[in-house]
């Protein structure tokens, strides 16, 4: 059975370390929730995982090999503490791009919207919708195309008591459709059988090992 | 090959949602091309002498201008992530919204170009060679600037730092440009510095892309 | 900077200390002796007159100026493709003295210029190539100072080497591909030096001279780089050790 | 007045941050203006009748590049809404950001100059002059300028807005400081257009501040 | 006693009815928590309390009189889903300057920093800091000069558990002293006796499109 692992990793940006030593493993179908204080790396492991940020030291491994990156990038979803919504495009619009950019067709771009909740604000330019309707919009993203892996960064900021049950549901399905989630957040959110990975408990970096 | 053609698509249907977008960098050159009689005076002759360098140098600063805003919309509200995360290499994405950033920029100019060339009477065969030399030359612009802008990304006065990265790169473009209009003025063959051009863009195309993508990833560490 | 795995600074900061002292005696031999050949030994030109005693300066920083830019366009790559940390301060540490050389080559250039031509500065290929290259080398300098996060810069300043060399033939060429005011080359060429010994040797030995003090220049400022990044590693330590 | 200082201060600290940052702007401002003699050829005497112009042109260039984050950067990250919460009314705000914009950007242009100057070299009264209807113009330059910048939040490509919409307002200040160096240059005297040059920076002065909170109010909804 | 009174609000931005008919009282010592589905002008409200927009209808007053601009300018603290943050400046430039710009002192930056754990990243560039940490920079302005109102919209967004904690005793502890605030959030926040104003139970807006 594939597993999505991190050995042993170290992740220092701007010359300041963030943590190190850090493993996890993520299974089909499993969802591992990182938690921790501010500033304990969160969105920084989530970013190693999407492969925007290259480990100082330790290594990613897909199924026992090495991340091939064009392979990873097409296998995952990254939802980062910005939307990455575009004022003048409509939600649909901007849904139909993150599709093609991916190489998919817009199909599910309806459904996904209505998972969301979005479908009567679809045709407004996106500079009109409030945040919390531009954090489900983002979100919607996660169903416009098909994705093996969802690194989610505090998915449900902003986001209101109905909107954080539709996360729930659609996280949930995903698991049950085998596929894995890593995300991080600060509230409760009840998925099922979640693996906590506590970045506040890890042996905090110890001063870099000097120069010299 | 299909998501090269969406990057290019999204970023043309961002441009033209405001129709004026597209306007305006036209109207940049022109005001610019407007501004040296006033400026210089109004001797016929000496506008003549001047108007090819105006020309070229109008366009090359409208390009200029709009290049800053080529990635950093996308680098401050979180899209240049889900860019580098796309089915296609960040290589190709850079190329593409270079692509965009000409049909937006670089073609209405070639096209706004007799505007100046009548501003300063320049003879007709004068303003076929200037809408050739321009057309050859702002892909190149482009391309060169989208690695100054890249790199500049995260930076801080980017709008300034970038002209200084672009300028010096800029110049033998720019006088190849010239030269050749020049050359085409003054009844010689405008040919050779045209080839010239041609073979700046030969040799940009497939490099600054390359380039540019490794400048994004840093700006995304 | 992740100096903490993939370099051994140590191991240059001794080097550095050792060849100092040579690489800094070998630099004032050879220009002392370079400039007491070229300003009193050497004969005056035929046409230039004394004039010429300008090009014992201007040649070598000329030369410089361009090889100083070529082995930053080095080290960028090595710093790219190797990841190796000392590349990116020696291309940080060289470019404001490269800079400082092709300042020094426009100086003198125009100096000379306004006896032999009559004016201070013509807009042709050799002398615009190389103010381009000045303004390359600005650029470098921006860029690497632009970040709050000093690896940031390092990589975009190498990068934009990379790009800015081709600048380098440009120049190196103008004089042959366009023809200019200024006198194509007599001593690098593949035809071997066709001007007489008794120019030739000062400006070798300037060349040389040149060539050491710029190394020398190099050694100290990356130490002295390697030092701050010690005291800022020691400082954001300390910030880490009360979070 | 304490908020006024502390609004300037703040922006300055912002600017001067990376020491770096200032000295781009003049080199743009260098660029652009060594960029004319190879575009429009090398002969000396047709460069010193241009020089006042491309003196000019380039400065005002200078400063419009640098409009676009004058509010933009405020505005994007939240600041703005302090600013308009802040202690003392926009229309200080403006005019503190104004004058941080021009201690930042004009005077600096001003103290650069003589370098064109002598790229082109231009005799010492010439220059002279020339720093004068500099120190005068561009702080006309920023205020004016930043109305446009006010007024073009929230529309993308600002970069090339912002210089549609002030480019007409720069005309005459171009017109009177060229003139101005002309006439010294002529050997007649540039007083009146120095007089001009001042006349249009006591008009601005008070109003265009005013214009600009307006526009930033709205902004704001 | 002195009262901040909303009578019969409308809200209409960008040509959209958001809401109408809106009333409110805060009285000196209590808290005001907006809450409501996403969209339903929580921010809105916010905004209009603070004068940054004008309602269409209705009236705010200050015990009795109509707003005075200036005065209440600098009555009121406004915070915004933004963090307004400068990366390149440290957290206790940011502070300071915020403290000028209000025409105080600085004197109360370190306190704040101290309430919110922020002392020792007060020397770092902001854009160092993560998520969380920006947002408690931006919550530090509350104490770094006194005001009398607060208008946070959704202050604990991004906060990990112990900063959430903090943010409710430095509320609590303005109310105290007689300070008001309104805020308006998703999450359960442990305050003193607030009153609620539920968005979700107005009169919604005639349609999502326009109303001419
Ligand atoms: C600012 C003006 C000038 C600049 C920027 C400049 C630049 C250069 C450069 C880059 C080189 C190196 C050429 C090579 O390595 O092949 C060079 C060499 C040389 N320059 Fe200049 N030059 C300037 C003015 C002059 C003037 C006025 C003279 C005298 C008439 C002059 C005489 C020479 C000579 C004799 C060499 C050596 C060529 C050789 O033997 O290789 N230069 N100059
Ligand atoms: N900048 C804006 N310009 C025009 N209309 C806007 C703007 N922001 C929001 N709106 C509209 O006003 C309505 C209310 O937005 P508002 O941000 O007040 O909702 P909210 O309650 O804060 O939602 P959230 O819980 O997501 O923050 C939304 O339906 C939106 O369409
Ligand atoms: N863009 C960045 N560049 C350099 N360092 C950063 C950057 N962003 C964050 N850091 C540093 O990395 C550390 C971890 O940041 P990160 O954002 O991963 O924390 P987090 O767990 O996501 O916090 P939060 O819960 O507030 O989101 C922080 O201490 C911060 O100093
Ligand atoms: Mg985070
Ligand atoms: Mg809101």
């Amino acid at each position: 059975m594939s597993l999505f692992e991190g050995k042993d990793l170290t992740c220092i940006r701007a010359e300041r370390w963030v943590f190190q030593g850090l493993d996890f493993t993520l299974a089909a179908g499993e969802a591992l929730v990182v938690i921790g204080p501010n500033g304990s790396g969160k969105s920084s492991l989530l970013r190693l995982m999407a492969g925007l940020i290259r480990p100082a030291a330790g290594q990613l491994t897909w199924c026992g090999q090495a991340l091939e990156e064009a392979a990873h990038r097409s296998r995952l979803h990254y939802l980062g503490h910005l939307d990455a919504v575009k004022p003048v495009l409509t939600a649909r619009e901007v849904l139909n791009g993150w599709a093609s950019l991916r190489g998919a067709s817009a199909e599910r771009v309806p459904e996904a919207l209505d998972r969301f909740g979005l479908t009567e604000l679809a045709e407004l330019p996106c500079r009109l919708l409030s945040a919390g309707q531009r954090r489900r919009l983002a979100l919607a993203r996660l169903l416009a195309t098909p994705a093996e892996l969802w690194l989610l960064d505090e998915p449900s900021v902003g986001l209101d008591k109905e909107s954080q049950g539709r996360l729930a549901a659609v996280i949930a399905q995903h698991q049950a459709g085998g596929g894995r989630v890593a995300l991080a957040t600060h509230e409760a959110l009840d998925l099922e059988d979640p693996r906590q990975l506590d970045m506040g408990a890890l042996t905090p970096p110890a001063a870099p090992e000097l120069v010299w | 090959m299909n998501a090269f053609l969406a990057v290019i698509g999204r970023d043309l249907r961002l441009a033209l949602r405001q129709r004026s977008d597209v306007a305006l960098v036209v109207m940049f050159f022109v005001l610019t091309g407007a501004m040296f009689p006033l400026a210089v005076g109004p001797e016929p002759n000496l506008l003549a002498r001047i108007a090819p360098g105006v020309t070229a140098v109008a366009a090359l600063l409208a390009v200029l201008l709009s290049l800053e805003r080529l990635f950093l919309a996308d680098y401050e509200d979180g899209n240049l992530e889900l860019l580098a995360l796309a089915a296609l290499p960040l290589e190709l994405v850079a190329l593409a919204k270079v692509a965009a950033h000409w049909l937006t920029t670089g073609l209405p100019l070639v096209i706004a170009a007799p505007v100046i060339a009548l501003l300063y009477d320049m003879p007709a065969d004068g303003l076929a060679v200037t809408l050739l030399a321009l057309a050859l030359a702002t892909p190149s612009l482009s391309l060169i600037g989208a690695v100054g802008a890249a790199l500049t990304l995260g930076a801080r006065r980017g709008g300034v730092l970038i002209p200084l990265l672009v300028l010096p790169l800029y110049v033998p473009i720019l006088i190849f440009a010239v030269s050749a209009i020049d050359a085409e003025l003054a009844g010689l063959t405008a040919l050779p510095n045209l080839l010239l051009l041609a073979a700046i863009l030969a040799f940009a195309l497939p490099f600054t892309p390359i380039a540019a993508a490794a400048a994004l990833r840093q700006a995304l560490t | 900077m992740t100096m903490h795995r993939f370099a051994n600074p140590g191991r240059f900061m001794r080097f550095a200390d050792r060849a100092l002292p040579w690489t800094l005696g070998a630099m004032v031999l050879c220009l002392g002796a370079g400039l007491y050949l070229g300003l009193f030994v050497a004969p005056p030109d035929y046409q230039q007159g004394e004039s010429v005693r300008i090009m014992y300066v201007h040649v070598p920083s000329a030369w410089m100026a361009l090889f100083v830019y070529t082995n930053i366009a080095l080290a960028s790559a090595a710093s790219l493709i190797w990841r190796h940390p000392l590349a990116d301060l020696v291309a940080k540490a060289s470019s404001p003295i490269g800079a400082g050389f092709t300042f020094l080559a426009l100086a003198t250039g125009s100096l000379w210029g306004k006896p032999m031509w009559g004016t201070w500065w013509v807009w042709d290929a050799r002398l615009t190539s190389v103010l381009v290259l000045f303004f390359l080398y600005l650029g470098h300098m921006a860029l690497m100072n632009a970040f709050d996060d000093q690896a940031r810069g390092r990589k975009a300043a190498a990068i934009l080497a990379l790009v800015g060399f081709v600048n380098v033939p440009i120049i190196k060429f103008s004089v042959d591909w366009w023809n200019t005011l200024h006198q194509p080359a007599s001593v690098l060429r593949l035809d071997g030096p066709t001007i007489h010994s008794s120019m030739l040797w000062p400006l070798l030995l300037m060349a040389l001279g040149f060539t050491f003090y710029y190394v020398t220049l190099l050694f100290i400022r990356v130490k002295s780089d390697l030092l701050a990044a010690r005291a800022r590693a020691l400082e954001v330590a300390a910030l880490q050790a009360g979070e």
